[in-house]
């Protein structure tokens, strides 16, 4: 048991080295844009840019509005199918493994090919049709992660049981999806949420092959242009992510628990 | 209207080529006390669910209160329901789960609170209100289920083994409390259970299903005396089959282990020395002789097991084994093993069963 | 009531039905047609008629050299880091560390498998480029100069290395339910029995873990396989990996040819399918004690 | 003559303008951009790709052919010989710009479908943090210490500059301007067997970094990135001895351009002195730098930050025909020649 | 060496500030059924954990056959183990499962296979063995981890409620089974359950527990027939409380509801008109008189249930209210609610407990 011990600290500070070493040296770099001595000049000059902030607030708005689509799409999808169409289960399974099987780049390829201007839907014709096109890109590639989000949240509580139990009480669908489902729910949608949120705002190659202002290009073009800025953005999208998980962390305090007590 | 409150008409319902419920009829008065009760599988739940709305009949009817109920929504019935699991609301504290039913018909704050704290007193939890469902016991959760399930003032209470996620000792009192809530308020009230003492215990009437179908339906002392089928005497209580060999049909007179009784109930069409089968209930036989008994058999003790109040003595004879029920008495040391044994039993509480 | 009667079976179907169309429509627009529509070019010529030449169009040195590149780099990165991360969730999970580390770093696995991209690219050259702090330190302090010794961070080693970073926090996240599937019971039943720790993981525990490991790898090779924004990071698009080259045929056509992107892309989705019809069979036999 | 007001109005009516590979810091872009929508507001740039090669322009163009969204490139700036190419294509469209006879006819399609922008010569830039001594000719390369350190600035299959790079190469080793394709390639192929080729597109942070010590650029653009630098880390420019090649961009108008009158505009702005000074700011010689400097219109402190003359005298313009061979030879065979794959 | 082949002594086991088993000392003999019985909580699993090796105890110490195994690993103790989950290998099948504990100890394959058939039979699965765990009911695999424990003959066998995951009708018989084998085989076993007739019906011996200590040691009839603590007695069995009053601790004369009755128990230290409370079991009541039966009450009526072959009768006897069981018999119906009734009993049959 000792020995199990052991092994296991060493298996975790071997991993803790891996994963802190290039956060340290990332810090580090980014304050050397100073000859000869540490200062935030970098971080300076990335929150000074206009560009920065743009895009920045650029690719926010796009991860609201994937995580507003995401959860439309998928929570009443999951409920229904968990309600009354389990057998409509592996299509949605399947569905939802593709962006993870199916490289992203691939499907962009396909978005640019089916939905160019001289398509029937002709999303990129237009800039606004391409934000649109760009959202439904990634709430495809944020699908996984929503869609097993609220998947078990959904199986932490017993759905047909809650159903059955609103129903005979007089509620509605609509009803029951707003005051029971969804509120019981909330800390998984959420924690699908974060995730989404989490992908837009460093996604590259969409955005980029898209052609929208979004921070993934921007970073990928200050990291070609620049010599210290990029570590301070490194370091930022760093602390943005951590935000976005730590969030899910917190809210998981909030969860209406489901456990009952036993006698 | 008295005996047809609820009434249900050949229900039927098919899953797939799988018909679980067969044509199912009954139909009991305003105010009475159902248990549905039988083997899992038999179809109890399905039935109370196609009462309740969940599960649309195959075929068949079901009316309340005069009303054909068969195609309405769920949410249309004005009917309470209790789940097995309780499924309270988890988001929901105990006054608003309470509350519910009442917040969707759009009975006003005000009222709605003083029937909350009405039903809380009912249950035995004034001041609960505020706890979320983890914070509660499962027989809590379960009573504060039932009071949502009535706060609506429901034309029936619908109740699906609310008991058995229960311990033992919580079972027993819980399921008396319902009782006395359902007699209080003289709900109509339909209770699934596969537990026979509970079914026994709480109802006026039990039906007693196999299978989607109806085996035998009557009140308690009923269906435990005179069950109508050798189901339905399997089913509840503990029951010895004795392999007995038919001596004289004309004075219904059979032998068990050569040791020759009399039965009354014997058919008459039986043939001499045909085999048949006499069953018995453990606690009518007796050790040794007893008033009104006017049967002794001899045999051996092969096993005697203590139950704590009851002791259960297994008695051989022949190749038949009895059980013997009978209380523990420390007045008089229970048989042993091996030992030879005297039993008594009255020849009227002989069953001759239908299979 | 009567119109309730007749009507009430259809409409709660479609009912229900709307609540899952949008699901489904969904993922045909952007899922589902979008690959076959590609998977379809990739035989069809500038013409307009069926051809096999965009797919032989794939076998040039250059592109199969970029594919052999991919799956290396994919298949060492995730085998690596389903190894390391296999290890990091027992040592945390079955190890008896103290308790808030395990949720530390499944916090931190979180953010370090979404840090996947230009950041980590950013990182890595912080770290390892030739100004990289651990090259410097290398260099000043232990006076190896790993870049003369021919260590570079564009090299299939380099950009396994790189991969790891959101490899190994996925596994973890992945497998660490597995693990926690495994019953404490088990162990101590084996133990009871007289098996030895080893002895249970070898008899029991790796075996109910297998099909998961597989799995995760598989889906670890998925990831890696069409992960371009971090080689992008690093390299500009001058990388001659299979993402790389698809993101320049998208973006600028430079072999001159739409078929051979459709082709590329093809590629790539038979690889990775391949990769998943790989996992199902070796954990259909697997798992064969499964329902 | 253009009316301006009549066209700037027609550009409103468009609202907007699509460039595409106009890096900010390159020619000062980021500055003429700025400066384009501060004269004629109402009209947004949308920006695309600032890091795609001239043959990632041509084929923006090709595909989105009847796509009028905001992927559609307006305007493009490629090297010399991508414009006749895409005259021959049919993919840009004539307009002669007011200042059409202020601009050299040897630098011009002669009916306005392409017209040369800015130039200048291929140099390096060295990283002195990390290279004590820097190469002074092409042929240094190739030396132990520039070990894993030069590269090029951008994807020789694509990129006019990355081309023109290998051409220069292939001059300094002695060839003609025949054999310079091949020559440059053979000079790659072998510093690439040498390990001193790293395959990476060299940009400001990759030197700086330390990716690449050594980047092969334009000297306009090698200077903008010096700037940039602020001292950390140090770099130093080379103009080599040999193979000094000046390379001129040319400016021209997508046939399926959805904004053709703000693309107009954009190049009657191009080709204001307003817009020619912007680029000479950038250290870009502008292609009307001779009419500029006979009407006294540029500024003195202007000419003195300029490269000294000196490296001009050398420089050799390749004339479009050897561009165009040049090209072929160098898009077609760096994959089998040179090969640089990740190992 | 008879007595203590299994010795507990001074066994402790504390979590935090938190002391769950408190100084326990037990010793039984070779080949005895022990149950431990309590509710939930009360330290049961963590003395049998202890045992087994999985925890450390805080102090005291654990003798197995002379052989004192406080310290060792669980893999060297030689102990078969049943859990309540069933706990078996999910990746091997029923052979593999069973002869696991044969491999690691090197037994050869042959060997093993002889020995893995002879437990198949043993638990009544003959042919099982290619099985997978998830192809067969909760009964089925727990027998199947009964045999994994016992194959490779260990010392004791342990069992933590390898019956409360299962229906009733199998708990029963399962339990029996269980039973037939420990006593076929002769193994010493320690059986943990919170079901006082699964511990009553079971054991040799029985050890309650209540909040880490232990409230008796005994067989079961003596737990039953005479608890030591009213601990003990509460928790096993029904029990009526009956409030008396003391009116002549000389002739240990006690009244309840102005009913005088003879305790012959009555500690002799008690003060006249002092409250004190008596305890009766319901099964030894009896309506009307009985021969033996030295004290007579009369009460109403006030509840009747009908749980099948026993029928309870409450009583109010004043403010006390007593329950009676009765068999259910067909020749004499019960009596009604609100009916006069004299009910008897036999004064030495009145419990006086410690609190
Ligand atoms: N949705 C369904 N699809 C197919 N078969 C079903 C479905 N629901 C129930 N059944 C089957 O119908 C039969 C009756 O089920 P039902 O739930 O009514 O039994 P039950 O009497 O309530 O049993 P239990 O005591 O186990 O709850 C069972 O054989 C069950 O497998
Ligand atoms: N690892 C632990 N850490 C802290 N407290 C523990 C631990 N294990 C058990 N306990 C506590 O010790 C007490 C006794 O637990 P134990 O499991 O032995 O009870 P039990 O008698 O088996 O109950 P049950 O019938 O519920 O299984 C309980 O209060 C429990 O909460
Ligand atoms: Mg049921
Ligand atoms: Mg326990």
């Amino acid at each position: 048991m000792k020995q199990n011990r052991f092994w296991a600290w060493v298996v975790f500070l071997m991993g803790a080295a891996y994963f802190v070493v290039p956060l340290v040296a990332t810090f580090e770099f980014s304050l050397r844009m100073r000859r000869g001595y540490y200062s935030f000049d970098s971080y300076a000059s990335v929150f000074s840019d206009p560009n920065f902030q743009a895009t920045f607030s650029y690719s926010v708005m796009i991860g609201v509005f994937s995580i507003l689509v995401g959860i439309l799409i998928v929570v009443p999808a999951v409920y229904f199918v968990r309600l009354r169409m389990p057998w409509l289960r592996p299509f949605m399974e399947f569905f939802t493994l593709l962006p993870l099987i199916i490289p992203a780049i691939i499907l962009v390829y396909g978005y640019l090919r089916l939905y160019n201007s001289s398509s029937i839907i002709p999303f990129t014709g237009s800039a606004l049709g391409t934000d649109i096109l760009l959202t439904f890109a990634y709430v495809a590639l944020a699908l996984p992660y929503t869609y097993r989000a609220v998947d078990t949240g959904m199986r932490t509580i017993d759905v047909q049981t809650l159903t059955e139990a609103a129903q005979i009480a007089g509620a509605n669908t609509f009803q029951i999806i707003g005051q029971i489902i969804l509120p019981n729910i909330l800390v998984a949608v959420l924690s699908g949420a974060f995730l989404t949120f989490a992908i837009v705002i460093g996604e590259f190659v969409i955005a980029s092959l898209l052609n929208r202002p979004a921070f993934g290009p921007y970073l990928q073009n200050i990291g070609a242009n620049r010599a210290y800025e990029p570590a301070a953005l490194a370091i930022i999208s760093f602390i943005l992510t951590w935000g976005a998980m730590g969030m899910i962390n917190v809210l998981g305090r909030f969860a209406p628990r489901t456990s009952a007590r036993t006698d | 209207m008295a005996s047809d409150f609820l009434k249900v008409s050949g229900l039927t319902k098919t899953y797939g080529a799988n018909t679980v419920v067969k044509s199912v009829d009954f139909s009991f008065a305003q105010g009475e006390f159902i248990s549905l009760l039988g083997p899992s599988g038999c179809g109890k739940t399905t039935i109370l669910r196609m009462i309740a709305g969940f599960e649309t009949p195959t075929s068949g009817s079901i009316t309340i209160d005069g009303q054909d109920i068969t195609t309405l929504k769920p949410n249309q019935r004005q009917l309470g329901m209790v789940f097995q699991a309780y499924a309270l609301f988890p988001n929901l504290n105990v006054g608003d789960n309470i509350g519910f039913g009442l917040k969707i018909a759009g009975v006003p704050r005000e009222e709605r609170r003083a029937r909350v704290d009405e039903m809380l007193k009912l249950i035995g939890l004034p001041g609960f209100e505020k706890r979320y469902p983890y914070e509660m016991s499962g027989g809590q959760q379960q009573r504060v289920a039932l009071a949502r399930a009535i706060a609506p003032r429901p034309r029936m209470l619908l109740l699906d083994e609310p008991l058995s996620a229960l311990d033992a000792k919580i079972r027993v009192s819980l399921r008396e409390e319902i009782r006395a809530i359902q007699l209080d308020l003289g709900i109509t009230t339909v209770f699934v259970t596969h537990d026979q003492e509970e079914a026994l215990s709480i109802s006026d009437r039990i039906v007693v299903m196999n299978a989607g179908h109806i085996e035998q339906l009557g009140a308690p002392h009923e269906i435990y005396n005179k069950p109508a089928t050798r189901f339905v005497a399997t089913f509840v209580g503990h029951l010895n089959n004795l392999d007995v060999v038919v001596t004289d049909p004309a004075s219904k007179t059979v032998t068990i282990d050569g040791q020759p009784l009399t039965v009354p109930d014997l058919p008459s069409d039986v043939a001499l020395n045909a085999n048949s089968v006499l069953t018995v209930r453990p606690e009518v036989l007796t050790i040794g002789a007893r008033e009104g008994n006017d049967v002794t058999l001899t045999g051996t003790v092969s096993d005697v097991t203590f139950l704590g109040s009851v002791i259960r003595i297994r008695v051989a004879l022949g190749s038949n084994i009895v059980s013997l029920d009978t209380f523990n008495d420390q007045r008089s040391a229970p048989p042993k093993r091996g030992e030879a044994i005297t039993i008594s039993l009255a020849s009227k509480d002989l069953l001759v069963l239908a299979n | 009531m009567t119109d309730v009667i007749a009507a009430k079976p259809r409409r709660r179907f479609s009912w229900e039905f709307l609540g899952v169309a949008p699901f489904i429509l969904f993922g045909l627009m952007f899922l589902v047609l979008p690959t076959l529509y590609l998977l379809g070019g990739a035989f069809i010529g500038r013409d307009g008629e069926f051809t096999f030449d965009n797919i032989l169009g794939l076998f040039t040195d250059q592109i199969m050299a970029a594919y052999w590149i991919s799956i290396r780099v994919a298949g060492a990165s995730s085998i690596i880091g389903a190894l390391a991360g296999l290890a990091i969730a027992l040592a945390i999970i079955r190890g008896r560390l103290p308790a808030p580390l395990r949720s530390a770093i499944m916090t931190f696995s979180g953010v370090a498998s979404n840090f996947a991209g230009v950041p980590l690219a950013f990182a890595f050259i912080a770290t390892l480029g030739r100004l990289g702090l651990v090259t410097i330190i290398a260099k000043t302090v232990f006076g190896i100069d790993i870049y003369r010794a021919g260590f570079n961070l564009l090299s299939f080693w380099g950009l396994t290395l790189t991969y790891l970073y959101f490899q190994i926090p996925l596994m973890i996240l992945i497998i660490a339910p597995a693990i926690d599937g495994l019953k404490k019971e088990w162990s101590e039943a084996a133990a009871s029995l007289g098996a030895q720790p080893w002895q249970f993981w070898r008899y029991i525990g790796l075996p109910i873990l297998w099909p998961s490991f597989l799995g995760t790898v598989s889906l670890l090779f998925a990831n890696a396989f069409g992960a371009i924004a971090t080689a992008y990071g690093l390299t500009g698009s001058s990388l001659n990996i299979v993402p790389i080259l698809l993101y320049a045929q998208i973006r600028g056509d430079a072999l001159q040819n739409p078929g051979l992107g459709a082709a590329l892309a093809l590629g790539m989705v038979v690889i990775t399918a391949l990769a998943n019809v790989l996992y199902l069979v070796i954990s259909a036999r697997a798992e064969r004690w499964m329902k | 003559q253009v009316d301006l007001d009549a066209l700037y109005e027609a550009a409103k009516e468009e609202g907007q303008l699509t460039t595409i590979a106009l890096p900010h810091n390159w020619c000062a872009y980021g500055d003429v951009i700025a400066g384009f929508k501060a004269k004629y507001p109402g009209i947004t740039v949308n920006e695309l790709n600032p890091d795609a090669g001239s043959a990632d322009e041509i084929e923006a163009i090709k595909a989105n052919q009847g796509n009028m969204g905001p992927q559609a490139p307006d305007v493009i700036d490629v090297g010399l010989s991508f414009g006749p190419a895409a005259k021959a294509d049919g993919l840009i469209q004539p307009y002669k710009v007011s200042t059409w006879d202020t601009i050299p006819d040897d630098a011009k399609d002669a009916d306005g479908y392409w017209y040369g922008d800015y130039y200048g010569v291929m140099a390096m830039l060295v990283n002195k943090d990390i290279l004590d001594t820097s190469p002074t000719d092409w042929a240094d390369l190739a030396n132990d210490e520039y070990a894993n350190a030069v590269a090029l600035a951008g994807d020789p299959r694509a990129s006019a500059q990355a081309i023109q790079s290998v051409y220069a190469a292939g001059l300094a080793s002695g060839a003609d301007a025949d054999g310079a394709a091949e020559a440059g390639l053979k000079f790659f192929g072998d510093l690439n067997a040498k390990g001193n080729f790293v395959p990476v597109i060299g940009k400001a942070a990759s030197l700086a970094q330390g990716t690449t010590p050594i980047v092969v650029a334009w000297d306009y653009n090698l200077l903008a990135w010096r700037d940039s630098f602020e001292g950390n880390p140090l770099a130093e420019i080379v103009v080599p001895q040999n193979g000094v090649v000046a390379g001129v961009y040319v400016q021209a108008i997508s046939a399926y351009a959805p904004h053709p009158n703000a693309a107009k505009l954009w190049m009657e702005y191009l080709y204001s002195d307003e817009g020619q000074l912007g680029w000479l700011a950038g250290y870009c010689h502008p292609i009307r730098f001779n009419d500029l400097a006979a009407k006294g219109a540029i500024p003195q402190e202007m000419l003195d930050a300029l490269p000294p003359a000196a490296a001009y005298e050398k420089a050799v313009f390749p004339s479009i025909e050897q561009q165009n061979a040049a090209k072929e030879v160098i898009t077609s065979q760096w994959d089998s020649v040179v090969g640089a794959n990740v190992e």
